[in-house]
Order: structure tokens, then C-alpha cells, then sequence
């Protein structure tokens, strides 16, 4: 711990640390470019240049490669390390283009800031400047090669932090150019960091070009909701639109960085075809007369068959505030118990996950980096949690170890163990895993008790095809010192996050370290998990509705088509209720089946707070006040002449306020503190993880390990599963993301295929779809055999999909 | 072996214009077998793909990328890195003129002049026939032999321009009994 | 009588003058006879409405959006003039216009909150936005002084003729590929064979 | 008797009235007449757009002063601050009530004086008015409930005081010229020598003095613009502030008329008719006033206080003094 001057201050830093770093604790900026927290230092730009006055190294150095030393005397302000930092930003700006009124980093371009507070105003370089020919990258990134000062952020955040490998630093000399080998889209589904890292414009934002200016945009601090691991957000508005969502830096969850689809998945906020006009029986009417029509039509068919008549449907991409208040309305008024997603397969299974995690073996995404060996169980990170995936490759750049067992070919921007295992083998997968971990010696540790119940783990484990490799994974976990376990939660049965949480409590008693990690499938299931949705499944719902108990039903914000996979019993059974009152953003299969719709607010113009997969609570802050965009009330030319007092398209209102009014009559936000600590049986502060059950000690009991597969149909599967694209409910409105969703197709093992007469490239018409799919074969031979594996994507006929992979399976 | 896995990374490229050699490519794919890191033979590979094309062509960039287990923005990197890998079509000689401190002393700007007048090219340019391409290099270590230039990566030094009308005839009668190939 | 300042830090300043009677009486005299001279003199006062004067160029009134010396818009709608504005009177929306040209595809100035200072004009890297002599236009409709982007164009470059932002930007447009732009070389081969 | 006594109230309205229009319509005038030549004086034109020459200006500000908002600040004296206008503007009227704007006027046997009210202390009358205008400047900014105002009014109290002083002393020797306070008296003892050329000092201190009793430049420190807004006005809109404007006008026909009647011989006058002599004395020192308006900056407070305690009050005195010997001599 080496204690050092900085302009007159002191400070301690740990073993190791950079200057640059260390004047940072002190609030220091010190010029930098190619320097980056996360990327690390490569003295390349010659900017952070400081004055060494005393101790062991004495002149002008680079401040971010030098290590702090004990007695180091520095001075950011010495006038010959400001002398040379201002000859490097002239040298810098040697062949810079002309074009900050048109470049879209102008305005917070740390080139510019540095060029002013450099000193640096007036080119006296008279030659010809050097050019470059810019590549179209995609829709995401904008390419301006002009503006670079080969700072090689880039380059090393593309390929070295990120694993992807086709964008890089070509040529030498005066002729650096960083792209790609031949224009075109880029590979990597973190592609859009580039334009946070690059200090200059070279990057920059496409889908939000030109719009506005950092200045100008109204931000705040938000939560993405596009997946469960709810990096941090800094959301950019202009206008009444969300244009741009930025990564803040949050040291538990993400990082510095956030994938694409967490992004540029804003669009759905102010698409066109966005609801927001209330509508009874399809047509619009004032907010007032649908929430009056809803209560008075409530408390009639309430009347008539009980409290029990009424049915409630949350979903897993609300606020808390909303999730809690459907709970409270349950508490309140008896109405049935909130249901909050009607996948009751991964229901289950989520339950079973979060019934396993504990005060001790929770741990949060950035511990995975610090992981050096980390399994991973029916999780396909790139697909359901990209973020995750970035975690898992700093792990493995410092030699971790990174397992897969899973039915899909999962791929991962890193070196990898891959062992495909069917789906209805996972449980036994991990049973494997228990007992090469334990086998060798270490099954004397356990307890008479706990002996018995190996033993009979060890009868009933049936043997499958990767079992030895399995086991020697298993005992290899015992000598790991950082051991993290990922489990997925909607392609394993629920038995497989009990099993992995007792592999973990296993491993824990010989390591340093271990925890696990469930990527959940919503942005706020942990909430609706503790809200009380654990056993209120949808099945016995639907069922109630269908034998007419239930007559009424309010859906928040869900779309049940894209979750329930029968679509037509599922519109049948809608079809059957007196009353159908649905709260959304976005406009869905279920919106135009209302009979009362009421548009509710986005997280931009209501907030709201989120619990992320480990149960971390983190707050979203308003950004807009709502409404139509001056852009589109304009159409495109300037604003209206017109003085009115409402904002045009801004009826909408929060989700939980409807539900409030519905609750208490009153409809003033509430505190959702007070209601969390009743679920979660003790308060919890922001940013905070809930707090969650100790330990136990207990052998979990596991109801079923590793039967072979329910109702074998020749050993074929259908797995549904996220894709980074195309999957998830909000970002599937981003027309740039649309994009970039591959064509809907179904992944086999080439054995699979053979028995099915298929061949790579093979374009399968779905029978009786409507809208007509089409399914593009691609042969994969990572995939387990026996499963056919496609994409979970909104708006395909499901019902046609599955009908037609049911006779498939049954042939 | 720490090479990343997955669909990400393959590629699959189509048939070259110029078909390598069975023998070749096989004997490209022992030697990458051989080493630790695929990457260690990345100039070795291209090298020998150059010298099969006469320069390397994105093609061949693509063909030694599969090789090697590397993406094609991977291998251009170091193609475009190295002055001896040539990325754009040259002429059959390339005449590399070391424009190092003593070769300069000893006369450089003479030669490089001569060469010229009698290619009538300037560097980086190929002569109307395709027979040479004009480089400046640097330092080939050749300062005994100063002035010194490399054809075909072949070094020819003490040049006077007497010596250099010889070399260039003795290449142009070459070319001249062998047409088509360079290599 | 010039002094420096610096020079004075420290000192107390010097005593008042004394003024004698006669002096005074004399200035007094004075200054009733330049006010007397004054009556006979034509008065300097200009009749507003009746005569109109020529303003100087540079003077600040109604503002104007240019136009390039090739006729296409200058504005870039950099977002510059807004922000420095201090009444926030200017407000735009900027576009991808025709052939990679950023450009605005609305531009409002308020004229009723506007002060004519300058500063927009100041602001401006294209020369695009420039004050005019042009005062008279006042509105009894508060809304007519709200001026559109249609209204602020003009045909002409002000009172910069020879600016093209677009020939010395760096960026590609229409016509105006890399490397064709004024101090700048033919875009880099990274290819090349050259060292 | 009663005949009599009918006949006497009618000349007197009618006298009253004439006055009173008189007043109104020449300070309305003044304030043109000022602003016109005001402007000249400094090379302007000045108002020029009501009507030919802006004759109609003052029509236009009066009608402008009765339609604006009638304005009382919060925490305001109410009654007090009603009241101050008034008081200016009566005082100031009521002074004229004993300038003898003619020799008696005989109609059908009857002699008819020229004066309202030929009272014999007619001088001390003007004395107890014009102390008592001070009232209203000093109420008026009390009870505005603002510190420039208050300011204003304190500034205008203590400037009165120190130039009643001098104002008083420099009529003494007057007196004692004409032997009497009654003005009618007065002009009559200006029938060969008006006063100016005996008492030239008096006459300097009296103007100065009158110049300072009305606030005008180079004396205005109760309104002082540039420092108090507008002094002990500040508060003040539409017509009550319109009151004060009238007051300070007719205040300085008043002094055009006194300056007439002590110094200038009153009424008398070759060729032209009485009234006229004594109105065109008035416009005569007004422009004066309106030309050291046009010349001389204000002074500052201790000057002011100077200059009358130091300078006017001594001078009036050995004048006093320098007279009596003078008297006694000759």
C-alpha cells in the first residue's frame, strides 16, 4: 500500500495501481485516450503525460504506466509535462478533419476537451491532411475514420475485452486504420460500446445520429429491462423521445460496457404504432371514462361470483411498484393471486433457482470475472444474458476455465469446454457432476445422513453419454479455488438449480470462493418472485377461466400469446371472459382482443424499480414526461403553431398507478418500499441485494434425478430459446435490431437432420401459419442430437410452429 | 489449445481463382499442426501463399485465415503490417532500393534515379509489362555491399548503373525464355 | 492623462483640485453659452418613420440563415447558436439531409425573445446564421414573430461570399468525396505496397 | 348689501376660476414649453407627434395619466399616501391666491382689485404655503413604504428647511423698501424703480432659493433619477403622480409670478396691457429656470448644504445689514 503525493495531496493506494488511477481517488482527471479503467493502460497516446518530482523515478512520465510507489512526489500541472501534453494534442490534431458541427461525438468528445484545455486552437500545420475511406459496419455504429488519434481503444476493446475478432487495426505507420478487412456488419453484440470508448468521433451513435447534442438531451440514471441482469443505463431524451442509452458504470453488475440489445432496444417507447389512447371495446375513449368503465364493470361481476371472479395477470418486465400493488390487490380486495407470467415451465424452474440462492453462495455478475473456473448449466449467455457472456471472457483472459453443458451449441466470444447434453439429461448431467466431485475421497466429509442420500443420488443417476467427461469436470471443480456455477432457468427442469446449488455447497467447503448465478428470463422475475408469484401458476388460471370461474381478467403489461405456446386455446379462453381489461405500452396480439385498454408509461416516463437476477434492487429516474415526440407532431417539419395545454400523445400513465386507483382509489405513487419489506421480510436499500435466507445445511431433496426423458418420441425435442435478437418482448419493436435478427430457422446435429431427411440450408414451410413461417435448417453439430433447437422470437405462429414439430416428433 | 470455438468464427470461403496445390496446402497444414499456437506460422503461410499468387490476394488472405484458425481481419492486421507481403498485384521482379543511411551515402539516390529512367516507373508503380515494381526499403542490412537493392528478395550490391542495366537485361531475358510463371 | 494602474496600487489618489472663484464663474459662463449656441443650432434628430438611415453592415438586427456560394444551405444544424443563445430563442432539428449532408430539417427563431446579441452568429462555424441590418420587423401578432426556417433562408452568402464549410469539412458528401476537400490528400491505401 | 355681497362672490368665482385655468393650462404648457426647449437646447427636436408642434403633447399625457392604473404599494400609509399629492398641488395653487395680476380694474363704477385676496401679510402667507408644500414631499415618501421614496422625502424636507431660510432673509430688504407685506403694496412701490436694480443680491439669492424650493436642477435631490428612482415619487402612478407634476409646475409659474412682483415690477410695463407684462415676466423666468436646467448638473448633497447655509443665508444677511444702513442714509 505505497502512499504518494499528488498536487500536494496524499494518497494510498493498493500494490499495483497507476498513477493515473491514484489521482483519480483523489478526484484528478488526468488527460488520457488510450487509457481505459477497463482496458488498462498502453501508453500509446502520450497524453497523461505528469511531472515525477521526487521519489524513485524523477522527470516527465506517462501517468498510466508507472506504477504508484512509496514517496512519489507528482505534479499533474508541471509546466514541462503540460508543455509536452500540449505538443501531443497538436500532433494529435495534426490531420484532424474540420467537421465538429457535424460529427456527432461534438459536445462530448474528450478530443475537443482535451484540445481546449490544452491550448491548442489554431493549425499550424499548412500540408495536405491525411484521409481515410470509411466501411458501413452495420446499423449500429457509423464509421468516420478521419477523426481517429490511434488511440487503439478500439481495437483492443473489440478483440482483446470482447473475444470478437473482426474489427482490428489494419496497416502502419501514418496509414493505421482501424475496421474491419471488408466493409460490413459487425460481428460482435457489443458492438455499440465503440462509440462510448472512442474519445473522438470515429464511432458514433447511428441509430441516434444527428439528432441532438449531449447538451441538449435530457439524462438520467436508468436500469436495463431487456434482460434479467439490469446493467445500468444512463438513458439520453430529446424532444419527448428516448434516443440513446448509454452504459454507466456500476462496479456490481456491468461494468463499463452493455451489450446491444440493452442498447438500442429504446425504440419501442416511440414507435408509431405505440398505444396511447385509452380504448373500450376497441375504440377510443378518455382516460376517465375507461378507468370508470373498468372499476364500475369490476365490482359488477365481482358482485355477481365473488371476489374469486377476478383474475390478475402481472408480468415480469414491470416496476416493482406495479408488481406489488397487483399484490396488494390481491391482499386487498381477494381477487385471485397475481400471476406474472404465463410460461409456467420456466416458472417452476425459476422458483426452484431462487428458492435455492442464499445470504452466502449469491454473487453478482462482476465476481464472475474474478472466477477461475465457471460451469455453466442450460445457460446460453449470448442469447439470455449477453452481459454475462463479457463477464465470462475476462474470466477466461486470466486463465479461467469455462464449461458449457448444454443441449445447444451455446458459443461464447471465449475458449471453451462444451459438453451438449439433452435437455431432459441436465439434471442428470449435474448428478454426474455431484459425484465425480465428491467419489474420489471426499465423500467421508458428509454426515451419515448425507451419505445415504449419495448413495441413493448415486443409484438412481442413470448413465449417459458424456458421464466420464462429466465426472472429471466434476472432480476437477473440487481443486478450483474461484469456482462460479451458472444455471440457466428456461431450458433445464426445475431439479437442476437445487442439484446445482448443492454442487456449489459441496465445492464451497475445499475453495476460496464460489457462488451461483441464474440468469432469470424477465427483467424483474426476482420482484414477481417475491411478490408472492411463485405458486400462482397460469395453468390452473387459464383452467378457471375456460370452466367460467373466472370472469374478469387484468392483464399489466403482458403479452400472453408471446408466453403461453397454445395461442388458439389461449384466444378461446380470452374469448370466454365477460371482462378484459389489458395495461400496455406496446401494441400486442392481446391489446386488440381488449375490452378495456388503458396505455400505461415506459420505464422513460415512469421509472420505477427493478430487482435483477441476484436480486439487487436499482431504481430507474424519469426521463421524459410522455407524449408524442415534437418530431412526429411536427411529422418531420417544424412543431405545430398552436398553444395547447395538454402534451399531445401523453395520456398514457404509469402502469401502477391504474392499479393503485383500482387498489385504494387513490392513485398518488406509492412509497413501494414499505410493500417490498412485507415480501421480502426486511428493507433494502438501492443498488443494494435483498437480503435472502442463510445457508442451510440441509441435503436439498430433489424429486426426480435423472429419470430418462418424459414421453420419448424417438428422443426429439423442441427447445425454445432467447437469441440475443429478436427475443425479448420490448426490444423486439427495435426496427435496428430487427435488422440484425437472423432469419427464423431451427438448429439440428447433423445425425438429427440425417434422420429427418433434412440438409443444411433447407427451407421448411410451416403448414397452417398464419403469418406463413418459414424455417431455414442450419446443421450444428454442438447441438445435442435429438433436439431441435429455434429461436424464441415475438409474433411467429407458435401454435403452427409447435403443431408441425409435434407431428414431426411423433413420426 | 486456446483457440475460441463457434459459429462466429467459421467461415466458409469460396473456391480461390488460382488453385494451390493439394501438396502445398497439406504441407501448410502438417506444419500448422506442429506448433503450439497456429499463429506462429501466420507469416510462414502467407509467405507461401504470396508465392503461389505473386501477391497476396484476399483470397489468399481468406485461405490462409482458414489455415490458421484466424479471421480474415486477423491476417490482414499482419499482412498490411509487413513490407515484404505485398497486398496489391506486383510486377514479376520487385526491386526493393534500400534507402538506409549507407546506402544513401554510398550512392542510393544514383541508382534509385537510374532505375527510373530505365523502368520509367516511380516507387510503388509496375512497369507497363508487369515485369517490375519499384520499393524503397529499409535498412536490409546489406551495408556492406551499399548501395545495395533486393529482386525478389535477392540482393544484388555495390551497384553501379552499369551493373544495373546488366541486372535489369539478365531479368528481362529471363522473363523473356520463362513466361507466365514468377515464382 | 494615461496611467498605469498597476502603479497606483497602494497610493491613495491625490487630493481634489481647488477650484478659485474666477474658474468657476467661468465654466459656469461657459456652459450657459454652449446650452445658448445650442438654441440656434438645427437640431440633429432624426425623424424616424420619414427619414430611414443606413445602417452599418455589422449591425445587429433581424437574423438571417445563408446560403453557401454553390446555393446549397449552409446551416449544418450543429446545435451551436441554440446553445449559447441566452434566451434559448433558437431551436432546430438537424437531419441527414441529401448526399451525407447534415442539415436542419426544421429551424425556428423567436424574435420575440430575442436580444440581438450576436452570439449565434459568433457561434456559428459555417457562417450560416448572420445578423442583419434589417431592424423593422416588428409584429402585432406575437406568433408572426416566430420565424421558420423558410423565413430566416435567404439566397445569398451574407456577408461571408467565399465560405463553403462542406470544402474543408473532412467529411464525405455528395460530390465531394474524401480526399478532395481543401489541405487534404487522396484517402490512404492501406494495401499499399509502399512502406 | 345682500346685492352686494352676491355680486362680490361672483367676481370672486370668476376670478377664481380664471386663475385656476390660468394655472392648469400654463403648467400643462410649461411642461411643453420645457420640453420643446429643453430639447433645443440640447439639439433635439423634441415631442413633435401630437398634433403641430406636439401642441396637443400635454392633452396626451393627461389623458394618459387619467387612464393608468392607480397604483397604492403594499404596507403603504394609505391615507397618507393619498393625501401628499394633494397637499403639493394645493399649496402651490393656493400661493397665487395673492399675486395681483393687475391694477384694480374699475367696471361700473365698481373697482374690482386684480388679486383674489389682497391679504396685507400677503408676503408670510406665501411663507406659511410654501413650508407647508415641504409636508407633502415628506409624507409622500414616508408613506410609499420605500426606501427611495423615504429617502426622497427626508432629502426634500431638510433642502426645504435650509432654503426657506435663505428665501425668507432675501426678502427682508424688500420689505423694507416697500413697507409693507401686501404684494399689491409691493408693486405699487416698484412704480419707478423695480426692485431688481436696488436689490440686485436679493435678487440672486431669491432665485437660487425659489429654484431650490421648487426641486428643480440643480437642486432636484429629492427626485435625484439616477440614485432614488425617482425619490419621494417613486411609488406614485397615474394622476396622483400626475398631482406632483402639477404642482412642481404651477409651483414655478407661482415663482415666475413672485420673482415678477418682488423684482420685476409686478404688472408694470410699457405699451402692453398689465396681464400680459405679468405673463410674459413668468415665461421669461421660466425659461431661465428651464436654461440652467438645460446647463448645470445637480450638485451633491454637501454642496447643496453649503451653499445655503454657507454662502446664501450669510449674503442675505450683510444685504439685510448693507440695506437698513442704506435706508437710513439716503
Amino acid at each position: 500500500m505505497p502512499t504518494l503525493t499528488i498536487d500536494n495531496r496524499p494518497v494510498t493506494v493498493p500494490d499495483g495501481t497507476k498513477v493515473i488511477t491514484a489521482a483519480e481517488q483523489l478526484g484528478i482527471m488526468i488527460p488520457r485516450f488510450c487509457y481505459h479503467p477497463a482496458l488498462g493502460s498502453v501508453g500509446a497516446c502520450r497524453v497523461c503525460a505528469v511531472g515525477f518530482k521526487e521519489g524513485p523515478i524523477k522527470g516527465v512520465e506517462m501517468s498510466c504506466m508507472v506504477d504508484a510507489q512509496e514517496g512519489m512526489v507528482v505534479a499533474t500541472d508541471d509546466p514541462d509535462a503540460v508543455d509536452l501534453r500540449k505538443h501531443v494534442i497538436e500532433l494529435l490534431m495534426l490531420h484532424h478533419p474540420h467537421d465538429c458541427p457535424v460529427c456527432d461525438e461534438g459536445g462530448h468528445c474528450l478530443l475537443q476537451d482535451m484540445t481546449i484545455s490544452g491550448g491548442h486552437g489554431r493549425r499550424r500545420y499548412a500540408g495536405a491532411k491525411r484521409t481515410h475511406l470509411d466501411q458501413d459496419l452495420g446499423p449500429l455504429v457509423q464509421h468516420e475514420m478521419n477523426r481517429c488519434i490511434q488511440c487503439y481503444r478500439c481495437s483492443r476493446f473489440y478483440q482483446q475485452f470482447c473475444g470478437y475478432r473482426d474489427l482490428g487495426v489494419t496497416g502502419i505507420g501514418t496509414r493505421v486504420y482501424f475496421g474491419r478487412s471488408e466493409p460490413g456488419t459487425l460481428e460482435s453484440p457489443f458492438s455499440g460500446n465503440l462509440t462510448d470508448i472512442c474519445p473522438t468521433g470515429v464511432y458514433t451513435d447511428k441509430p441516434s445520429r444527428f439528432y441532438g447534442r449531449r447538451w441538449d438531451y435530457e439524462r438520467a440514471p436508468s436500469v436495463c429491462i431487456h434482460c434479467s441482469l439490469g446493467c445500468s443505463l444512463t438513458v439520453s431524451a430529446r424532444y419527448r423521445k428516448a434516443v440513446r442509452h448509454e452504459a454507466r458504470f456500476n462496479a456490481q453488475v456491468n461494468g463499463h460496457f452493455i451489450c446491444d440489445r440493452g442498447r438500442y432496444a429504446y425504440a419501442y417507447a416511440s414507435q408509431p404504432e405505440r398505444p396511447r389512447d385509452a380504448l373500450i371495446a376497441g375504440r377510443p375513449a378518455t382516460l376517465a371514462q375507461a378507468a370508470t368503465q373498468m372499476s364500475e364493470r369490476l365490482a359488477a361481476i365481482e358482485k355477481g361470483t365473488g371476489p374469486d371472479g377476478i383474475a390478475l395477470m402481472g408480468s415480469a418486465r414491470s416496476s416493482l411498484e406495479t408488481q406489488a400493488l397487483l399484490a396488494r390487490l390481491h391482499s386487498e380486495k381477494g381477487w385471485r393471486t397475481p400471476c406474472f407470467s404465463a410460461d409456467d415451465a420456466a416458472t417452476r424452474v425459476v422458483s426452484s433457482a431462487l428458492n435455492t440462492l442464499n445470504a452466502t453462495n449469491t454473487i453478482a455478475l462482476t465476481e464472475i470475472e474474478g472466477a477461475d473456473t465457471v460451469l455453466l448449466v442450460g445457460a446460453d449467455p449470448i442469447g439470455e444474458a449477453p452481459m454475462l457472456a463479457l463477464a465470462l471472457r475476462q474470466a477466461q483472459r486470466d486463465g479461467s476455465r469455462i464449461i458449457t453443458v448444454d443441449p445447444r451449441p451455446v458459443t461464447l466470444p471465449c475458449a471453451h469446454d462444451h459438453i451438449a447434453v439433452s435437455g431432459d439429461d441436465l439434471a442428470t448431467a449435474v448428478a454426474h457432476l455431484i459425484i465425480g466431485a465428491l467419489e474420489p475421497s471426499r465423500e467421508i466429509a458428509l454426515d451419515a445422513d448425507q451419505q445415504d442420500r449419495f448413495k441413493t443420488l448415486k443409484q438412481e443417476t442413470r448413465d449417459i453419454p458424456a458421464a466420464a467427461e462429466l465426472r472429471a469436470i466434476g472432480h476437477a471443480l473440487t481443486t478450483a479455488w474461484r469456482p462460479a456455477f451458472v444455471c440457466g432457468t428456461t431450458v433445464p427442469d426445475p431439479d437442476v438449480p437445487p442439484l446445482m446449488g448443492l454442487l456449489q455447497a459441496l465445492v464451497q467447503t475445499s475453495c476460496m470462493w464460489s457462488g451461483l448465478f441464474f440468469p432469470l428470463p424477465g427483467a424483474n422475475t426476482f420482484g414477481a418472485h417475491c411478490l408472492g408469484g411463485s405458486d400462482a401458476l397460469f395453468e390452473p388460471l387459464l383452467a378457471a377461466v375456460e370452466a367460467g370461474q373466472v370472469k374478469a381478467l387484468v392483464v399489466v403489461e403482458n403479452d400472453l400469446f408471446s408466453e403461453y405456446p397454445d395461442q388458439q386455446r389461449l384466444a378461446a379462453a380470452l374469448e370466454s371472459l365477460e371482462l378484459l381489461v389489458v395495461m400496455d405500452c406496446v401494441p400486442s396480439a392481446i391489446t386488440a382482443r381488449a375490452d378495456i385498454f388503458l396505455p400505461t408509461q415506459t420505464i422513460y416516463e415512469a421509472g420505477g424499480h427493478y430487482l435483477n437476477n441476484e436480486g439487487r434492487l436499482q431504481v430507474a429516474t424519469p426521463v421524459i414526461a410522455g407524449g408524442l415526440s415534437i418530431m412526429d407532431t411536427g411529422g418531420g417539419n417544424h412543431p405545430p403553431r398552436e398553444f395547447r395545454e395538454d402534451i399531445p400523445g401523453g395520456t398514457p400513465r404509469p402502469a401502477w398507478q391504474y392499479v393503485a386507483g383500482l387498489a385504494t382509489g387513490e392513485t398518488d405513487p406509492p412509497d413501494v418500499k414499505p410493500l417490498l419489506d412485507e415480501a421480502l421480510t426486511a428493507g433494502v436499500a438501492d443498488g443494494e441485494r435483498v437480503s435472502l435466507p442463510s445457508a442451510s445445511r440441509e441435503w436439498p431433496s430433489i424429486e426426480r434425478i435423472g429419470a430418462g426423458p418424459e414421453g420419448d418420441a424417438g428422443g426429439l425435442t423442441l427447445i425454445e430459446s432467447a437469441a440475443t435478437f429478436g427475443s425479448e418482448p420490448l426490444a423486439a419493436f427495435s426496427t435496428v435490431l430487427a435488422e440484425l435478427t437472423p432469419l427464423f430457422g431451427v438448429t439440428v446435429h447433423s445425425e438429427t437432420a440425417q434422420r429427418l431427411g433434412w440438409r443444411a440450408g433447407d427451407r421448411i414451410v410451416i403448414p397452417d401459419s398464419a403469418p406463413a413461417l418459414e424455417v431455414v435448417v442450419t446443421l450444428d453439430d454442438r447441438a445435442a442430437p435429438g433436439v431441435l433447437l429455434v429461436p424464441r422470437r415475438i409474433g411467429i405462429d407458435r401454435t403452427a410452429l409447435r403443431r408441425y414439430m409435434a407431428h414431426l416428433l411423433a413420426e | 489449445m486456446l483457440r475460441p470455438r463457434g459459429a462466429f468464427f467459421e467461415r466458409t470461403i469460396e473456391p480461390l481463382e488460382l488453385h494451390v496445390s493439394e501438396a502445398l496446402i497439406e504441407k501448410l497444414k502438417n506444419e500448422i499442426a506442429a506448433v503450439e499456437h497456429p499463429r506462429e506460422l501466420a507469416v510462414d503461410v502467407m509467405m507461401a501463399l504470396q508465392d503461389h499468387h505473386g501477391y497476396l490476394s484476399d483470397a489468399a488472405r481468406d485461405q490462409a485465415a482458414e489455415l490458421l484458425g484466424m479471421s480474415a481481419l486477423e491476417v490482414d492486421e499482419l499482412a498490411t503490417f509487413y513490407t515484404f507481403i505485398f497486398r496489391e498485384p506486383v510486377g514479376r521482379y520487385v526491386i526493393h532500393v534500400c534507402d538506409s543511411l549507407i546506402c544513401w551515402m554510398a550512392g542510393e539516390e544514383n541508382i534509385v534515379d537510374h532505375l527510373r529512367q530505365q523502368l520509367q516507373i516511380d516507387f510503388g508503380q509496375t512497369t507497363a509489362d508487369g515485369l517490375f515494381t519499384l520499393l524503397p526499403v529499409c535498412c536490409i542490412g546489406y551495408c556492406d555491399r551499399a548501395p545495395a537493392i533486393l529482386v525478389n528478395r535477392r540482393v544484388h550490391g555495390p551497384l553501379t548503373n552499369s551493373r544495373l542495366d546488366e541486372l535489369l537485361q539478365k531479368y528481362r531475358a529471363e522473363a523473356a525464355e520463362k513466361p507466365g510463371s514468377n515464382v | 492623462m494615461t496611467q498605469d494602474p498597476s502603479q497606483l496600487k497602494g497610493k491613495s489618489l491625490p487630493p481634489p483640485r481647488e477650484t478659485s472663484g474666477a474658474e468657476a464663474l467661468k465654466a459656469l459662463v461657459t456652459g450657459f453659452a454652449t446650452t445658448l449656441k445650442h438654441l440656434g443650432r438645427r437640431p440633429i434628430t432624426e425623424q424616424y418613420p420619414e427619414e430611414k438611415r443606413e445602417l452599418p453592415a455589422r449591425s445587429r438586427a433581424r437574423i438571417i440563415l445563408t446560403r453557401d456560394p454553390d446555393g446549397a444551405e449552409r446551416c449544418v444544424a450543429c446545435y451551436l447558436c441554440s446553445a449559447v443563445c441566452p434566451v434559448s430563442c433558437i431551436s432546430m432539428q438537424s437531419i441527414e439531409g441529401q448526399g451525407g449532408r447534415r442539415m436542419a430539417a426544421w429551424f425556428r427563431i423567436n424574435f420575440g425573445r430575442c436580444i440581438y446579441c450576436g452570439l449565434c452568429e459568433e457561434a456559428c462555424p459555417t457562417s450560416a446564421i448572420q445578423l442583419t441590418p434589417d431592424y423593422e420587423h416588428c409584429q402585432r401578432a406575437i406568433l408572426k414573430s416566430v420565424y421558420e426556417k423558410e423565413d430566416l433562408l435567404v439566397d445569398h452568402c451574407g456577408k461571408d461570399p467565399d465560405y463553403n464549410f462542406y470544402r474543408h469539412a473532412g467529411v464525405a458528401t455528395e460530390g465531394l468525396d474524401k480526399g478532395r476537400h481543401e489541405k487534404e490528400a487522396p484517402p490512404v491505401n492501406v494495401r499499399s505496397n509502399m512502406p | 348689501m345682500v346685492l352686494d355681497w352676491l355680486l362680490g362672490m361672483i367676481v370672486l368665482l370668476v376670478k377664481l376660476g380664471l386663475i385656476l385655468g390660468a394655472l392648469l393650462f400654463g403648467a400643462a404648457y410649461l411642461v411643453w414649453a420645457e420640453r420643446k426647449f429643453l430639447a433645443r437646447l440640447q439639439i433635439r427636436l423634441g415631442p413633435n407627434r401630437a398634433g403641430k408642434f406636439g401642441l396637443l403633447q400635454p392633452i396626451a399625457d393627461a389623458m394618459k395619466m387619467l387612464t393608468k392604473e392607480d397604483l397604492v404599494p403594499d404596507g403603504a400609509d394609505t391615507f397618507v399616501f393619498k393625501l401628499a399629492p394633494v397637499v403639493v398641488a394645493v399649496t402651490a395653487m393656493l400661493m397665487f391666491a395673492v399675486v395681483p395680476v393687475a391694477p384694480d380694474l374699475v367696471l361700473f363704477g365698481r373697482s374690482i382689485p386684480m388679486v383674489i385676496a389682497d391679504l396685507n401679510v400677503g408676503l408670510l402667507f406665501i411663507f406659511a404655503l410654501s413650508s407647508l408644500g415641504v409636508y407633502g414631499v415628506a409624507l409622500g415618501g414616508w408613506a410609499s413604504n420605500s426606501k427611495f421614496a423615504l429617502l426622497g422625502g427626508i432629502r426634500g424636507a431638510a433642502q426645504m428647511i435650509s432654503y426657506e431660510l435663505a428665501l425668507g432673509l432675501s426678502l427682508v430688504p424688500v420689505v423694507m423698501l416697500a413697507g409693507s407685506m401686501s404684494l399689491t403694496e409691493i408693486v405699487a412701490a416698484q412704480e419707478r424703480v423695480p426692485f431688481i436694480i436696488l436689490q440686485p443680491i436679493s435678487f440672486a439669492i431669491f432665485v437660487i432659493s425659489a429654484m431650490a424650493e421648487s426641486k428643480r436642477i440643480p437642486f432636484d435631490l429629492p427626485e435625484a433619477e439616477n440614485e432614488l428612482g425617482a425619490g419621494f415619487h417613486t411609488e406614485y402612478s397615474g394622476m396622483r403622480f400626475g398631482l406632483f407634476f402639477i404642482g412642481e409646475y404651477v409651483h414655478i409659474q407661482v415663482l415666475g409670478a413672485l420673482t415678477a412682483v418682488f423684482f420685476l415690477g409686478g404688472w408694470r410695463g410699457p405699451l402692453l396691457p398689465p396681464v400680459i407684462w405679468l405673463v410674459l415676466k413668468i415665461i421669461f423666468v421660466a425659461l431661465i429656470m428651464i436654461w440652467i436646467r438645460g446647463t448645470l448638473p445637480r450638485l451633491r448633497y454637501d454642496q447643496l448644504m453649503a451653499l445655503g447655509w454657507k454662502v446664501l443665508i450669510p449674503a442675505a444677511l450683510v444685504n439685510i445689514v448693507l440695506t437698513g444702513v442704506l435706508i437710513l442714509l439716503v
